[in-house]
């Protein structure tokens, strides 16, 4: 309630960030995985009789590598942070007070990262080997320790552990009980995806033989990767807080769920892009000379795909809050929902973004769903709440706001019966219902006997009731 | 119908509300040091981030330039600034992450609010970085990169990296007004709006784009005293020339904007700039260094000296460091009415200012003795290519 | 395949070794991917019929249908079919109604127990006296409450 | 018994291990190796658009998953019960929401492939003799599959169903001629009522399936009969520069990842966003909010909305003539080389192309 809320149509701000998020994952795990494919690779080629052509191969593989993780990967990591304190700066703010000195860290290893990469590149034809090959380790060596960093602010979020608003203990913060495996989690993928990116640059070369060896010295890359992710995700996934694990579990999750559980949507995508990239890897390896960018492209794709699944369902995880336990998505302080007074009093007046609108509007509805549930849902597109209403009538979504918070994916609502009423309001007049929020906050029982209809009807009982605009008089 | 309606109302109570601004309250963690330790830290790299800054700005319209102009020798000096590029923007980058993580600390619930009215265009800098960057490198890998539309793409390159510039200026203006936000928000929740109104707009814009011409000045007289150590006596003061009429032609835009931006100011603003002891100290120094560098890019002309060149650029980074302290100064008396840093609480990690610390020092050697290692070898094998070629 | 280049050759050995191995992993993976096939198609245990109590209501039959002595029906619970009937006693019991032979259902005659399907008998007590059946029929405890009848669990009368 | 030919011996595993004596034992009682002969030499050309030709094995791909998965949910479907019985399946049955979901993506992919199979096909111009045969067979595919789509999308006689085919129907009732008797036919009645639901399963999980089988039968034996077709450009090279893979296996791997991904995509897609069941179907209640036919009728959908009134027979005419056109593409396209640039007939494909895409965004977005 401190900050506005961007409001982005039908998108929504979550979707922004996890747009941003999807690319930079991939190419960022590449960057680091890549760091030790190089390492590799040097030692490699140096052994090899023909070292040379390997080593031309190895100079494309920097190039593609160089142009990709600093024009996309370092792009997009600060586009995650421009795009979280858009959708939620509260959050953005609490991280950043509590972690500005990991995330400076963070910033120095980074800083090199950049500069060895490029002492790394430039010097590819003038370097000795034991140069080349020192700077290559020591990329890979500081680039994970950008990771090793990051990674404890990431897992934060949803498994905050021992730290609390009040202690403000930054060490059990950032060694949560999700630290470790997802740092090891991580730290695979990122073999994986370096042997994938190794498939796509080696599909281009011609020589069908030598591809082959490329190939299959990429293949080593991706098997063992693949087969250990399901079983680190388990680890993780036995860190996660209870109220995690019975969202995750329960059926609920989203607009249906029926017996599918958002843990077996889960297990059941995990386990089949790990498989598929076995399976595709052993196809490459079978038949390496074959292999040809699409193929390879395809690979990437399976990654992708189980990578955007695990972030996901990670995401669906951290419900309802943004920082589990001490700040919902909304920007509702965990520590003030708990005070009854100030969570049932008036939202409208308490808001500092509520600008000037007229209490009993549209225009109030409007307001409080900006403040209050934009940051989530969009009206019609993304996480639709004309979807998710569409089986509203006005006593059943006054009634529903007030208990929401019992589904424990729902942040509770702020506000009194008069906002609750201009929400609902507002929220049918979406679906060019009109209701006049005058209506709601009166006792429905007596407004319906006096028209002489079902109290429970549905969508009866306000018919014909012009929508307010302009202030009501009272 | 129902956004309109809401829209009149929040507007019409907007202006009429005048005591109620709707400004966040500082984050109740507090301050994890002193603020002026983060104040140093973030003038210290925010004038890092300039000079990236101003360096690829400059190279990028000096490029675009001699592409256009062709004369003897500016083929090999745009292929130089044209590789210089993709190091400025990856810097320009990286140097603009520390001052943006300490304004959050130090201002976060004014950024905030002004990023998120500014949203659209905020968040539309990534994909424009991204797309400068990404062209950048290709105009340098590309097999031909005189190709009229490869040169069109660097010139919607150069325009983008105007816009990232002017959308920033947006936000830190903004970010000091906000008796604007409720009518802003109210207007475009979504945030497709500009700070168009300020008067000192497009005066900061220039005043932070400027010294471009200057930056890239300097850096050609790197280059210039390269060659005239290597024998390549004509090329080098050719070069020379050129960075002296650049360097020379950044100040003078700056004087300009200089002038511009304390004319546009309102009036209080200007005389606590011109008035205050420590903002007409800053002011002071920033002319004064900046003159000196000018004098030494001057000097330093057809000299096969390094000295000119790296105390030039001494001298700027002296000259501009001041005038980001004098930034900040302008933008705390802006936001006395609202907020200041000492209202907010303290609580101190001093252990990871120091691990901070710790790993910044070693960071800093590490890469210095990698350099050590490793720029000379490409400098003298980049002599051998030009003595070939030459 | 059909190159003579030797170290092609020994290459195919090679590869008919990853061939194997991409065999025996696809059916793994088959196998992984047919699990939910499986639990699809597999019958859910059905709900245990009796409640806390270990009863559970008899359908197709209620106790005035049989209030006589001798009178008998075929009527079932969740669990399975069961005969139900009065001995000229007066006695209610109630035994499984699955011919131990065929399966097939029994039929209550007044006094004795017929199957149809091979003409096995058994007397009242359930016991297999004449024809093929090579065990007597399960017996029920069987309670009346209320007008409707109910069996449990326990299968010792 | 029948000798297995000299060239089969040499390729079979020695007489000596199980697969060899398994083989020639085949071989001696059915004589087939001419056939895998012929699929052995089975050649796919290499160049520039190769890629388009992995289309058609990637519809049939998700065609095969179809199958499958509806095999599964006819176990419990139930046209007396329709939407209980899917209630059942989605809330019930162990991975019954996984089933239906693969299969509503996999139908959903399907039909996206088959487009980008036939609009590859008309931009390489694969439609020329001698393979028109296969370009009508693979135009009336397409047809069924799309019939496919709408018979199957009442099944679940949920609101958004009922509606759906509602309109769709009303729509053909308004073609002139056959249209309202055929609407009637299909609708059993002059309402939408269970008993359309009989018709509808039946033409979706019998009469479809062996129309389409047969025809795809057909459409493959003319591929495997004509071979692959090639751009003339392609085809006018020296032979010597004329690049091939085999079929199997070098085409077959290196195609197999690209089916790993589709296969990884759905799944995903399932998992992410699984299909849901909305409320009951209810004759009499008010259509829900934003009804809209599945994509790839939306753009037909919204062409009609383009003629209001009277004009709507000009709408309908339009509905017919572009299918007629392409169906008959082959048989007036034949004078210039294939891969030329910039002929009225390509562009009329690009036209066509843009057209769909613009009027699908259109009735998607309004």
């Amino acid at each position: 309630m401190n900050y506005p809320i961007w409001d982005v149509g039908g998108l929504g701000a979550g979707l922004v960030v996890a747009i941003i998020a999807i690319i930079h994952v991939l190419i960022s795990h590449v960057a680091v995985g890549g760091g030790a494919f190089l390492v590799v690779a040097e030692i490699w080629s140096r052994r090899q009789p023909d070292g040379q052509r390997i080593r031309d191969w190895l100079h494309k593989f920097a190039t593609f590598f160089l142009v990709y993780t600093t024009v996309v990967g370092a792009t997009t990591g600060v586009g995650i942070w421009f795009s979280i304190q858009l959708a939620s700066a509260e959050a953005t703010s609490l991280l950043i007070h509590q972690f500005v000195f990991a995330w400076a860290i963070e910033w120095v290893f980074f800083l090199g990262e950049l500069t060895v990469l490029y002492l790394y590149y430039y010097g590819f034809k003038r370097n000795t080997p034991r140069m080349q090959t020192f700077l290559a380790g020591a990329y890979f060596v500081i680039a994970w320790g950008s990771l090793v960093v990051i990674n404890g602010i990431l897992t934060f979020m949803l498994t905050p552990g021992a730290w609390t608003l009040e202690n403000k203990d930054i060490a059990a913060g950032f060694f949560n009980p999700g630290y470790f495996p997802a740092l090891l989690i991580r730290t695979v993928t990122m073999f994986l995806l370096a042997g994938l990116a190794g498939f796509l640059v080696a599909s281009r070369i011609r020589d069908e033989e030598f591809k082959a060896r490329i190939i299959q010295f990429c293949v080593k890359w991706v098997i063992p990767a693949a087969i250990l992710v399901p079983g680190l995700s388990y680890w993780y996934f036995t860190t996660l807080p209870a109220s995690t694990v019975s969202i995750l579990g329960g059926g609920t999750v989203g607009v249906v769920g029926g017996t599918l559980s958002a843990l077996t949507r889960m297990a059941i995508l995990a386990g089949v892009a790990g498989t598929l990239l076995v399976v595709g890897t052993l196809v490459f390896a079978a038949y390496p000379k074959t292999v040809n960018t699409i193929a390879a492209i395809s690979m990437l794709l399976v990654a992708q795909l189980g990578i955007m699944g695990a972030e996901f369902f990670r995401e669906m995880g951290r419900k309802p809050y943004v920082i589990h336990g001490v700040l919902y998505s909304n920007g509702l302080w965990v520590k003030d929902a708990k005070d009854p007074a100030q969570l049932n009093g008036s939202y409208l007046e308490k808001a500092k973004w509520r600008g000037g609108v007229a209490p009993r509007t549209l225009a109030h509805g409007e307001q409080v769903f900006r403040l209050q549930c934009a940051s989530c849902h969009t009206r019609d597109g993304y996480r639709s709440v004309v979807y998710r209403t569409r089986d509203w009538t006005p006593e059943f979504g006054s009634r529903w706001l007030g208990t929401m918070q019992d589904m424990g994916v729902m942040p509770p609502f702020q506000g009194d019966a008069l906002d609750k009423a201009a929400l609902v309001a507002y929220v049918l007049s979406l679906r060019g219902e009109t209701v006049d929020p005058r209506d709601l906050v009166r006792d429905p029982q007596a407004t319906a006997e006096r028209n002489g209809l079902d109290p429970g009807g549905r969508g009866q009982a306000l018919r014909g009731l012009e929508v307010a605009g302009a202030e009501v008089a009272q | 119908m129902s956004t309109a309606l809401a829209m009149a109302g929040v507007l019409a109570a907007a202006t009429a509300s005048g005591g109620g601004l709707p400004i966040p309250s500082p984050d109740p963690l507090g301050y994890p040091v002193p603020p002026i330790l983060l104040q140093a830290l973030s003038y210290f790299t925010l004038t890092l981030h300039f000079l990236a800054m101003n360096l690829t700005v400059g190279s990028v319209f000096i490029y675009l330039w001699l592409r256009i102009a062709r004369k003897q020798y500016d083929d090999r000096l745009a292929r130089y600034l044209r590789d210089l590029l993709p190091l400025g923007t990856s810097y320009l980058i990286t140097f603009g992450i520390p001052p943006l993580l300490f304004v959050q600390v130090l201002y976060g619930q004014m950024f905030y609010s002004s990023s998120i009215l500014l949203g659209f265009h905020w968040i539309l800098v990534i994909p424009l970085v991204v797309f400068l960057y990404g062209v950048f490198y290709y105009q340098k890998l590309v097999k031909n990169p005189e190709h009229p539309g490869v040169l069109l793409l660097s010139v919607l390159a150069a325009m983008a990296l105007l816009g990232v510039g002017f959308f920033f200026v947006n936000n830190i203006t903004l970010s000091v007004s906000p008796e604007k936000w409720m009518g802003l928000y109210a207007k475009s929740p979504g945030g497709r709006n500009l700070n168009m109104d300020d008067p000192t707009l497009f005066a900061r814009w220039l005043l932070i784009l400027a010294p471009g011409f200057t930056v890239a000045g300097v850096a050609i007289l790197f280059r210039g005293v390269m060659m005239l150590k290597w024998g390549l006596t004509e090329e080098g003061r050719h070069n020379h020339r050129i960075a002296v009429s650049v360097a020379v032609l950044g100040m003078v835009l700056e004087a300009v904007a200089g002038v511009w931006i304390l004319s546009a100011m309102p009036d209080d603003l200007r005389s606590h700039v011109t008035s205050a002891g420590l903002a007409k100290l800053l002011l002071g120094l920033g002319t004064a260094m900046a003159s000196v560098g000018l004098v030494l890019v001057f000097l330093g002309r057809y000299k096969a000296s390094w000295a000119y060149p790296l105390m030039a650029s001494l001298a700027f980074f002296l000259a501009l460091a001041p005038l980001v302290a004098l930034r900040d100064v302008v933008r705390q008396e802006q936001l006395r009415p609202f907020f200041s840093l000492a209202e907010v609480p303290v609580h101190t990690q001093w252990g990871m200012a120091g691990l901070f610390a710790v790993f910044l020092v070693a960071g800093l050697l590490l890469l210095l003795a990698l350099h050590m290692m490793v720029v000379p070898g490409l400098i003298a094998g980049r002599r051998a290519e030009l003595r070939e070629s030459a | 395949m059909t190159d003579s280049n030797g170290t092609r050759r020994e290459g195919d050995g090679g590869r008919r070794r990853f061939l194997g191995g991409l065999g025996l992993l696809s059916m793994a993976w088959a196998g992984g991917l047919l699990y939910p096939v499986y639990r699809y198609l597999a019958p859910t245990i059905p709900k245990d019929p009796f409640d806390a109590e270990g009863k559970a209501p008899i359908e197709g039959v209620k106790a005035e249908d049989i209030a006589q002595p001798g009178q008998g029906r075929n009527a079932g619970f969740a669990g399975g079919g069961l005969v139900v009937f009065r001995t000229s006693e007066g006695e209610l019991r109630a035994l499984s109604s699955k011919c131990t032979h065929a399966g097939c259902n029994v039929e209550f005659q007044g006094g004795s127990i017929h199957c149809h399907c091979h003409g096995g008998v058994y007397d009242l007590e359930g016991k297999n006296v004449s024809g093929p059946p090579p065990k007597p029929l399960t017996r029920y405890r069987v309670a009346e409450q209320g007008g409707l009848l109910y069996v449990y669990r326990s299968e010792k009368a | 018994m029948h000798t297995v030919p000299e060239e089969a011996l040499k390729e079979l595993p020695p007489a000596d291990k199980a697969l060899g004596k398994l083989g020639r034992a085949l071989l001696a009682r059915f004589p087939v190796w001419p056939i895998v002969d012929f699929l052995r030499n089975k050649k796919v050309p290499e160049h520039r658009h190769a890629a388009w030709y992995m289309m058609g094995g990637l519809a049939l791909f998700f065609f095969a998953i179809q199958v499958f998965t509806g095999i599964l949910l006819m176990v419990y479907y139930r046209p007396a019960e329709p939407w209980q019985s899917v209630q059942r399946i989605v809330m019930e049955v162990p991975y019954g929401n996984l089933m239906r979901s693969i299969h509503h993506w996999s139908a959903n992919l399907m039909i996206l492939t088959l487009f980008l199979h036939m609009f590859s096909a008309y931009f390489m111009k694969a439609y020329r003799a001698p393979r028109e045969g296969t370009w009508l067979v693979g135009l009336a595919l397409l047809g069924l599959c799309m019939a496919f789509g709408f018979s199957g999308y009442l099944l679940p006689w949920d609101d958004l169903s009922f509606f759906a085919t509602n309109v769709g129907l009303t729509e053909m009732e308004k073609a002139p001629g056959l249209g309202p008797w055929m609407a009637s036919l299909l609708r059993g009645g002059p309402t939408v009522t269970t008993d359309t639901i009989g018709r509808f399963y039946v033409l979706h999980v019998v009469v479809l399936p062996l129309a389409v089988l047969g025809l795809i039968g057909m459409h493959l034996l003319f591929v495997q009969i004509q071979g692959m077709s090639e751009p003339d450009s392609f085809a006018a090279l020296p032979a010597r520069q004329k690049k091939h893979k085999k079929f199997f296996f070098d085409y077959f791997a290196s195609e197999l990842p690209v089916w790993l991904a589709a296969f990884a995509l759905l799944v995903a897609l399932s998992a992410v966003w699984p299909r849901a069941l909305e409320a009951e179907a209810d004759p009499f209640g008010a259509a829900p909010l934003g009804i809209k036919p599945e994509w790839y009728f939306l753009a037909q959908y919204q062409a009609l909305k383009l003629f209001p009134g009277k004009l709507e027979y000009a709408g309908m005419a339009l509905m017919g003539i572009v299918p007629l056109l392409c169906a008959l593409v082959p048989f007036f396209d034949r004078a210039v080389p294939s891969d030329r640039r910039g002929t009225w007939i390509e562009r009329a494909g690009v036209a066509l192309l843009a057209g769909f895409v613009v009027l699908t965004v259109w009735g998607w977005i309004s």
